[in-house]
Order: C-alpha cells, then structure tokens, then sequence
C-alpha cells in the first residue's frame, strides 16, 4: 500500500509547474473571463502558447501510451489537472482527454486511429455532455435517417467555439445510446454562447443535421463503458476542483499574511489560521481520495463509487474555499482586480458542471451498499 | 410573542406591495435585473414610493416621512427586497445617512438634505472606508486639515457605493491626531459633485458598483459637520449598531430560498438538496424573527449590541449559504445571468452568487459581529 | 409582529427559574441519571420535590386553562420547557402535558373531566409513542374484541416506570387511528428498562390486553388532531433542546474562563470563543422558532411546518453544543464527576427521541411547497 | 500511488484475521462488549497474538517482536479494531511505550521490558496528563527530587489508561526548575506495583477507565531514565508525533460506519441520511488515506509534523462525526448499550458515541493540530 505519488507522477507534477510557471500563471487565470466592464483581454495569444506547451509536454498523449500498469494513464491525467485548477487553466484539455478515453475504448478501426492521432498532435475536443444532469448519456439525441448525421441539443458547452470537435453521447427514441464526434465547423452546428456567472467559455450547442465523422462504439458493455467514462471525467474534474481549492487556499493565506487589521496581522488570528488549516487538510484529504480514484481506473478496478465520491468532496471543498477566501479578503476580493472573486465563480460554475455533489452521491449511492470490504 | 402585524403594519405593507406590483414598477426592476453589472440612474421607483410618502415612513413628516415607526422601516426593506428592487440607495440613504442626520443633524442640515431624499429625488452616500482600513476605522487616513473656519479634506475612500449619483456623503475623517485611534475622528457632510472630489469605478462582482473617491483638499465648514468634532467614532457606532437588524439581509435570502422553492419541487430536487432547503428556510425564518426582535428593540427604546451582532451574523450567514444552496438545488440553469436568453426569473440566482459574498462583510463583518457575542455577549476574549 | 416574549411569559420563565433554582439545579441535572459505577444516587425524593413545585406552579393546568387568546398554552410550556432543559430535568412533565393537549382535542365527557383534572392535581402520563419513528399513531396497536383492552408493544418510553397513566396511540389492523390511556399500575402492563446512552429512565412497554380506562376520540377530524398534537409534542422538545443547548453552552463558557493552558486563559482564544458565539446565535435563533411554532398553535395556525422545523434545528443544536462543549472540557469532561458528559448523552438520546432531524424534516417536507407567503 | 498491499503484507493481514475470526476470540470479544463501561483484566487474544508473534510486528525478533515494517503495525492496529477488539492496551503498550524503549531504550531496558509485552503478557502505560496539565507538557508539576543516585517521585497523573494492570509506566516529571518551561523535564519508566503508588479509577463515559497515579515518593534511579535526564520534553514530542499517524481512528469510524450500513440499507433511511453517510464514507476513505500516508512517510524514513497533524485531525474529526451520524441513522436502538438485550451488534454504535469525544482529545487535541497545520503548513500564527 503506497499512498505517495509516483516518481514519474512528481516528475509530471513538476514539469507542468514549470510550464503553469509564476510568470503565466497571473495571466492564465484570467484566460477565458471577459468581464463585464472594460474590453475583455485578448488572450488568445497566451491560450495557443498554453495550449502548444501542454501538447508539446505529451499532455494529450498521456492515456494514449500510458506507463506500463496504468491502463487509462489517469494518474498522470489527474496531477495534471490538479494543476491546471490549481492556476485556474481554462480550455478543452479535459474534455479532449477524454475524448480519446471514450475511443480507447472502441475497437481498433482506421477512423479511431486517425483522430487519436489528430488529437495527440493538438486538436481539441468539447465534450457536449453538460446539460446538469449526472447521466449526460441519457440525454436525447436524433441520428439521421441515413446514420451520418446528429441532432441534439447540449448546454454549458465548455469551449465549444474553438473546439476542433464535439463529443456528443445521448440516448435516441428508441432507446439505444450512441455518440458521435462531429467536426465543429460543419453546417448544422450552431452555438450561442451563455451569459453566465464564471463569465467564461460555456455554450448552448444544437446540432441540426450535422454530419458525423465517427460514431463511437465501445468494445465490451456500451453500458458499463459509459459509466467508466463518467468515472473517469469526474475523477478529472475532482483533480481539477482540488486543484483550485489549493490556488485558492494558498491566495488566502498570503493575504492574512500581506492584512493587518486592528493594530494586528491577520495571519496571527486563531479563528482565520484554524479556517484556512481546515481547508489545507480537506485538500490533501481530496486529493488523495481522488489519486485513489484515478489508481483504481488504471488498474481496471471499478472507480465509479470513489470518483463519484471524490468528485462530490472536492466540489464541496472548491465551493467553500472559494466561498472562504473571498470573504477573507473583504470588499478588496469583491473587486474584479481581485482574483479572489474569480477563483469563487469560477469554484461554484465547475463544482456543478457535472451535477451538484448531493447528485453525484445520489448516483454512486447504490454503489456503498455493494462494495466489498477493502484490501 | 404575537407575529401578527398590527393593523398599521399590514395596511403599510399592503400599499407598498399595490405600488411594487404595479406593471410600470415591475417593468423597471426587470429592466435592472437584466443588466447585470451595469447601473442606471435613480430608480422611478423610488420617487413613486415617495411621491406617496412610502419611502421613509418612520421619518417625521416635517423631512418628508409619514411619521411611521421603525416597523415600517423594517416593511419598506423587505418589500423593497422581496420585489427585486435594488435596495441599497434606500438603506444607504434613508437607513443610515437618514438616521444619522436625525439622530446627530442640525435642523438646517435635516430642512436641507432630508427631504429629496425622501421624496426618492436624491441619493446621499457614506465614506468611511479606506483601503488599509474596512472594519477598523481607528486606522483611518484621511485628514480634516484646519484652513480658517473650515477644513480641507484629502484622502482616498474605497468600496462606496452610489456616490457616482449620489449629492452628498458622509464622511469620517481624521481632525486630530490623537494616541487613542479612535478619538479625534469627525464625521463631515461632504458634498461630491465640486471639483476636488473624484469619483472613480471599482468595478466588482456584483451589480452594485463601488467607487473609489479621492478627495483633494474640498472646503467644509462647521456647517457640515454632523454631530460633535473629534467625537465620530461614537457617531459611527451609534448609527451602525441601530442600523445593525440584518433585516435586509434576511429580505435577501428568503427571497433567494423562495426563488428556488418556486422553480422546483421536492420531487425535482436530489433528496439532500431537498431536506437542505427545508433547514434552510428554518434558519431563514428565523433570521426574520432575530431580526425583528432588534426592531421590536428599537421600537422600545432599548438597544442590545449582543442581539443585534447575532442577527446580522445569522442573517448574513445564513443569505450567503441560501445563495450558494439555492442555485445549487436549482441547477445549471440558475447561474445563467439576467441578460442570458434563458435565464431564470431575470438571473435571480446567479445575481444572489454574486451578492451573497457581500453579506458576511458589509454592516460589519461576521468575525466583528462573533467578537461582540463572544466578549459582550459570553464574558470571553476579556 | 412582536417576537419578545409576552409579560406573562417572562414572569412565568422567572417564577420557573426560581423554582429550578441554583441550589437545586446541580441536583436536577442528576435526576435520573443511574450511573454505572457507584450506586445510583436515590433521588426519589428530590424527584417528588420538583414534581411537586411544579404541580404547584400550576405547570399541569399551563395548557388546562391557558391565558386568553392561547388556545393551547403552547407558549407557556415552551418558555417551562426550555428551563427544563437547561437544568436537564428528566421526568414525565412533558409527556403529561401534551396527554391533557390530547384529552382537550376530545370532546367533553365526564371521564375526560375527571382525568384532567386529575392531571392538574399532580398524576402523571408516560406517552407510549416512541418508537424511533416520526408518525407514532401509525404504529400498531390491537383493541381487544370487547374493546375495553389494549395490546400493544412501545419502546423508548420516558418514566414508564412511575408514571400513573400510559397514553397509547397507535393504528388498528384494519386502519383505524385508536389512542387508549392505561394505568400503568394494571396488569397486562409490562416494562422493562433499556439499558442504554443516556442511562435514564427509558422503558420498553408490552401492553397484553391491558384495561382501557379512556379511549380518545378527538372532536372534528381525527388525522388532522394528531398531526396538531405531534406538532404540540415537536414544539415543547424543541424548546426543551434549545434549554439544554443553552445550559450546555454556559456551563462550556466558565469552563473556558476557568481554563488555561499554554500560559493562557483558554477564554482568550478566538476559536473556541467564536465557536461557543456561533452556538449562541444558535440557541436564540432556535428558541425563536420554537416560539413561533408554539404562537402559531396557540393562534390556530397550523403549526406543524414550523414545530418540524424548530425539532429539527433545535436537535441538531443541543447534539453539536453538547458535542462541543465536552470537548472543550478535554478529559476533565468526560468523567463522570463532570456534568460535560451528562449534557453531551442527554443531547445525544433526546435530540432524537421523537425521531432524527433528517426524519422530522422529511416528514414536514411537503408542507414548504404548500406554504403561502408569511405576513 | 499503488494502494494494493504488498503480498507480505496481505500475508500478515490474512493471519490476524483469521485468529481474530476464530469462535474463542469472538466470544471473548463479545463479552468484553456486552459488559460496556466495566474492565476485566488483561485480554486472551493479546496473549494469542503474541503466542503467533503477531502482537509486535515491527519490533526485532529479539524482543518478541517479528522484524516486520511499520505497515504491518497499522494493519494490526486496523484488524484489532475492525474485530472490535479494544485495542488501547496494543496502542499503549506497543505502539507508545514499546517505540519509546526502542528509540530511546537502553539494551537492558529493553530486554527487561519489551518481551512480555510482545507476549501479551503485560501491559504499560503512560503517564503525562496531570490536572493542570493536559495538553500542556510545559505546566508539568510532578516532581522527581533528587535522592543519593536516584530521585524521589511525586506528583499526581490523571487520565491514565490500564495502568491499574500495568507493570510500568512511562512518567514525565520535573527534574530541573527552568526558566523555560519544556527544559527540565525527565521521563522515567516507573514501577507500578509497588507502594508508593495508588491508583484510583477516574469512572468516565468510555469503555476504558481513566485512573489517577498518585506518587508518593517513589524511588527511581538512572537505571529507569528514558533517554537524557531533562530532555524529556524531546522524548515525548518525538514519541508522539510518530505515533500520530490517525491510523487507530480512522479504523474506528470505518467500524462504526460499516456497522450503520450493515444494518440499513439506502432505503431504510431518510435520504438526508443516506446522503451523509455516503459523503461520511468518503471522509473515512480518504482519512485512511491521509494515516497511511503517515505510515509510509515512517516507512521511508521521513517524518513530516503536518502531514501528521492532518491525519489526525481528520481522522479523528470524522470518527467523532461519523459515530453521531451513523447512530443517528441507524435508528433509536443504535443507542442501546451491549448490556441491553435488544442492543444492535453489541451496542457498537452506542459505544461509539461514548468513545467518540475522545478521538479529539486524545493523541493531541484538534486545536493542537490546527495549530500546527497553520503554522508549520500555511506559515499562519507567526
């Protein structure tokens, strides 16, 4: 039993710091907001140059060739997204990772190969599964009378405007689940972009007609694969949520260190110091059970209860220290100057993305009733 | 215990509500409420009610109230509230610039300023704080220089809100330097549209915005002085602890909870989220009841510090975490803005995740509000 | 709308603390406590002290002949309730009163005269009704054929053991709503005590054809009377919980002034102080509920939304204060020689003695969605 | 991260379950349990086990103990408890006194000491709580009074456990006046049967009784000094901290959790309840996480005071919460002790939440915890 990180997961770990660096982190954060007073920034320099890094590290390859053992290569996937929550990254990195989990596990085919291929080069995918609900495979979705085209409708699209492609899973009247990967740029993919709380890149997607590249049917139990898939994409976004907890926590605990309030520093308060340590061990607690997720998927365990339950902590978490940190920062946090107001709305927008957490349990909760006892 | 309203209670309550649900008065908020983060002018809403008297009702009728009680008060804020009006002119204004000038103002200064204000035709702001200094005013920068029979004024005031419309504000500033930080802090009526006085957006989450106002040496005299010199902080405490109900606070979340409630049933909701709201409209109602317990306070001429800092602190707990509850039960939908195509009820929701951060600090914060429970309340921290 | 207590009340609360007062209050909290090492301290005679002040006070009669516009007294006995509480008194004084509420909703009779009477005077009523669940009169119960006998099986019953009457609601097997009232003196009643947390005076009570003296027949619709009458029951617990918080909660605040550690008063801290504020705020925001739900039944309201409610939060406060204050006390409190313990078992069986707060919740749930708007 | 155990590992946890699955240790387990809140005398199973040389994994074979890692330590601590037995004998014993004479022990200590400990033929226990003096070794006022070549012992020690079936005793007493007040504080290993010592029960809510050791002048001489003569206060803060881990608590929230899903299925429950204990679940699993995190850090050779601090806190936050939420979701007879004839498994959740308010107390309060986290983590309180 080895609860340490691997060394080849530190040496991730320490290779994306450096990529995420002190110098693009500041700006990474605000990638993606367009706020509502002042011309939104023009980032799309720094997201290509992010982007390319993250390709150009073998991001996008990493459950593509995983290390020996590691059959979904989530380990590597979830530091990764730790740290990319962590700077508050916005962009497809997750969904497309995804994207290739979902072909992994079709069977091999020359379609499949060519967009792994796309993909591990640097295309990107927007998974258009977001509709509020834990079961995005549920949601309706129309093929065309001849097979070769979708209609559907998704909402809270992450990134959907420079997507490459979309992912779109769904359940057709008749009862059978299906999901395509449609080129973003054909007629019949319209999008209108949400005014919403995170300010960010969320879309409403319909797909009228749309032609499809590649219809992906997973080897084995479609079921049971979809159900994996979610488990995987809630392990990530666990990561990716404990991650932005710890960048939220840290911005706290500078700023009781920089305020002084009544004659004192904050830092010295015991109320301030023991919320702020709560928070400290509810991430180390969050992370660990979420690396305990991401091991049970690469061994070919079934994950699904831990990473419902870890997605379920972890948003819980990221809302409160978002919430917390915010408020330790006074009328100044409030300001859109400050990023402790961004870390907040952006903490409640992805800790409900793939459903609130009392939703994420009510859908793993069976799951407790059946597990066997651990090892 | 009798939670009924008094008969002049419920006809007060029954004419503000005829006038917030009038179509014109609906029109309007739904106009603001879809343009987050944006601010008009003063509202027509505002000089409706106080073409009626309805909007400072507790004031005497000599400055344009009705001559109403503190009750009355308390219904104008949660009828205001409750109907999406934005209300923080009116609690700046009227609430606590108002009770400042009638507690502590000269009867010149009270002809003067009080009665635009109460027909809704003017708005009147506050400055106190500072970038260095938000709860604790004994740190206070800003200095009151002597220049004659006046002073002149400097220093930078963060986080106000309304001062970009706003005729006059009051101000603390520092007249004498003084070992104790908080004597020698007098309490000015500046008025902010001279030249010397700048007004600057600090843009921010909500959809208020604050503004950042600098003053560069503006002229009082002893005219604008409210209350004693070097004697404010006990002006400042004095208006803020009788300020200090959390009924507005209180407004907030149960018009949050109840937005929720609205768009879902128990059925819709994942069972947790469920039972959570019912808990939550437990502590919703009962932060209407500490909160009218400080206006039944008021009311009788006692003021309790301990219960009024437990009812600001549990309202403004409890609004924060129905904002956060409530959206959350509600779904994605519910963190689409006002000026979304598909928002719910013209963003409700996602305004309150947006304002609910405000509620644990404005009116003093929760940890000021636990350290009064704690030593004047519990005898501790002594 | 006036939320302070009404002159009477005040008076009565005053008149009550007298009677409980500072001498007899460390005996009180005693009561019926049987320790497990040691003898058990032979407090029948203080036991038959209190009763008797209380008789005195015109405790039983509060709901007998309450002030004009109550109609059931409900304020009264919450304000005698929550002192009750905050000593941790243990006896049949609720139960006894909530039995009168009960004969009340009956039409007049003279059998139902007599027994109220006989109440007002000082006999005492064990309610047969907990069993774990949140709706007792669903729980079984058998009229024998002659309909003058009752069979029934009750569990967690306070005081069985010296209570002159059993009240015994419960629901025959074909459907009907029948609540008896026994002697407990008879035979055919058989108790047994439970060994268990609190180590108080709980019983389990076997009823095998035991004579019915009355059976209650509420006047108008009978649903609808014991629905009121649970709500009546949920009220006086939640105030008599809001009490024992409040009690908890100074007996943890002169410990922290009487503590100090690290060269400190412990009453010097932020974090315990804050936390003991915050469980202030609680206890009021508790007792003001409580007192709603007990104006609304005295008004004719339905109170059954807001009595569940006030249940709910009061349990879930006197369970954290108690739960808390033990631990400020570090190991000190959980001897047996400190009344930190005494508060914390109490919390823990009385906080769900008439059901769970996620149960009493439950069961009011579909009462919010009806709810029209407050005044 | 590979949380599969290693084959050794699942080799030793394979034996210990199966003696602690045999009939003779179930009976006597469930006589212990059924008598809540009385002690007998030393357990069979503890001689079992140590008959097996299971009892001390980790110590040398020259000891009793099996040369086998700190892992398999904590999966005895893990099975003890989840076989509920009591394990506060094997913590004490082993894992404190027994580390404490390996780290610090003189060989003739240790071979005097340690085997009939391994056997499971005695006990130790440890006396540092004095009344004053709970958390804080500093306030220490028991006295060792210098006496030819040895010293005079005096002092009264609280909150012990099983030091009335104890042979020694680890006793932290003043040696030298100090400025300072962690300098000047010796551990000895103190005899417990002679006179000299009394030791009376402290009866309390838990399963486990407390005494006060009342020294009255008992001789010790340089012969039962651990480790440096007024260095004691580095004695014990390295003996504690790595014995912190949270490895015991989080067992016992597993145990008392599984023991409420056992005996309910999701249906049973109020959905809240059900909701909480599937979100309880995950705190345990990712307390044991963050303990065997510890043991791994022992393992390697490192030691890290917040990692500790976290597992500790966490565990023993969530094991106090998790025997409130999974009694209460397991209906009133959750409440009913071993004793009662209708108890749930022996009374487990009932005993649970007698045990509860100690996971944190004991092994360093919360507070101490977060102290720690705070500074030494965040660099707060500085």
């Amino acid at each position: 039993m080895d609860v340490t990180l691997a060394a080849e997961h530190q040496e991730l770990r320490e290779q994306v710091t450096e990529i995420l660096g002190d110098e693009l982190a500041p700006l990474i954060r605000r990638m993606a907001d367009r706020p509502r007073h002042g011309a939104a920034p023009d980032d799309a320099e720094i997201r290509a140059l992010v982007w390319q890094a993250l390709t150009g590290m073998g991001a996008l390859g990493l459950n593509q060739s995983p290390a020996p053992g590691d059959r979904r290569g989530l380990r590597g996937l979830a530091v990764l997204a730790e740290r990319l929550g962590e700077v508050l990254y916005q962009g497809p990195l997750l969904d497309t990772v995804l994207a290739s989990e979902a072909l992994l596990r079709c069977a091999p085919d020359p379609g499949r190969e060519r967009l792994l291929k796309e993909i591990a080069e640097g295309a990107s995918v927007a998974a258009a599964v977001r509709d509020g609900g834990v079961r995005p495979y549920d949601a309706p979705l129309a093929a065309g009378a001849t097979g070769d085209t979708v209609g559907a409708e998704r909402r809270f699209v992450g990134f959907a405007a420079e997507a490459d492609w979309l992912l779109v899973p769904g359940r057709t009247a008749d009862g059978v689940h299906r999901t395509a990967l449609v080129r973003r740029d054909q007629p019949g993919v319209h999008l209108r972009r949400h005014e919403e709380l995170g300010r960010g890149e969320l879309y409403a997607v319909r797909l009228a007609d749309a032609p499809v590249t590649f219809w992906l049917t997973p080897e084995g139990d479609a079921e049971t694969a979809w159900h994996e898939l979610i488990a995987s994409a809630r392990t990530l976004q666990a990561a990716y949520l404990v991650g932005l907890a710890r960048g939220a926590l840290r911005l706290g605990a500078d700023r009781l260190k920089e305020r002084r309030q009544f004659g004192g520093a904050l830092a010295k308060q015991q109320a301030p110091a023991f919320q702020l340590a709560r928070l400290a061990t509810r991430v180390d607690a969050a992370h660990l059970l979420t690396q305990q997720a991401a091991w049970e998927g690469d061994t070919g365990r079934d994950h699904r209860l831990t990473a419902g339950q870890a997605l379920a902590m972890a948003a819980t978490l990221a809302q409160d220290t978002g919430r917390d940190v915010l408020h330790l920062h006074g009328a100044h946090g409030m300001t859109d100057a400050s990023d402790a107001q961004l870390f907040y709305r952006r903490a409640t927008v992805e800790s409900r993305v793939l459903g609130s957490p009392a939703r994420v349990r009510a859908d793993v909760m069976p799951l407790l009733w059946e597990r066997g006892p651990a090892d | 215990m009798d939670l009924a309203p008094t008969p002049e209670q419920r006809a007060y309550r029954d004419e503000v509500r005829a006038l917030l649900d009038t179509d014109e008065v609906r029109a309007e908020t739904a106009a603001v409420r879809t343009r987050p983060g944006t601010e008009g002018g003063l509202l027509d809403i505002y000089r409706r009610l106080g073409e009626r008297g309805l909007l400072a009702p507790n004031w005497p009728r000599e400055y344009g109230g009705s001559g109403l009680g503190i009750a009355e008060k308390a219904i104008l804020t949660e009828e205001l509230i409750a109907h999406g009006v934005p209300d923080i002119a009116h609690t700046l204004s009227v609430d606590i610039v108002g009770l400042a000038l009638l507690l502590y103002g000269t009867d010149r200064q009270k002809s003067r300023l009080l009665p635009p204000i109460a027909r809704g035709e003017s708005v009147a702001g506050v400055l106190f704080s500072e970038p260095e200094a938000g709860s604790d005013l004994g740190a206070l920068r800003t200095r009151a220089e002597r220049d004659g029979d006046g002073w002149r004024l400097s220093g930078r005031k963060v986080y106000s809100a309304k001062t970009q419309l706003a005729d006059f504000a009051l101000c603390a500033a520092r007249t004498t330097e003084s070992e104790v930080p908080f004597h020698g802090i007098t309490v000015f009526l500046v008025p902010l549209r001279p030249p010397g006085v700048a007004v600057e957006p600090l843009w921010n989450i909500g959809d208020e915005r604050f503004n950042e106002v600098t003053l560069s040496g503006i002229r009082v005299t002893e005219e604008d002085v409210l209350g004693t010199v070097d004697d404010g902080w006990g002006v400042i405490g004095e208006i803020l602890g009788l300020e200090r109900t959390g009924i507005e606070f209180q407004a907030k979340a149960r018009r949050w909870l109840d937005a929720a409630l609205e768009r879902t049933g128990a059925e819709g909701l994942a069972p947790a989220e469920a039972d959570r709201l019912v808990a939550l409209d437990a502590d919703v109602r009962a932060a209407r009841l500490l909160a009218w317990r400080c206006v039944d306070d008021l009311h009788a001429g006692r003021s309790d510090e301990v219960r009024s800092a437990m009812a600001k602190y549990w309202a403004g707990e409890t609004g924060r975490e129905v904002a956060l509850a409530a959206s959350g039960a509600a779904g994605l939908d519910a963190l689409l803005a006002g000026d979304d195509e598909e928002s719910l009820g013209h963003g409700v929701l996602e305004a309150a995740c947006r304002e609910a951060p405000g509620l644990t600090l404005a009116s003093g914060t929760s940890e000021v509000m636990l350290t009064v429970i704690a030593s004047a309340g519990l005898g501790l921290l002594a």
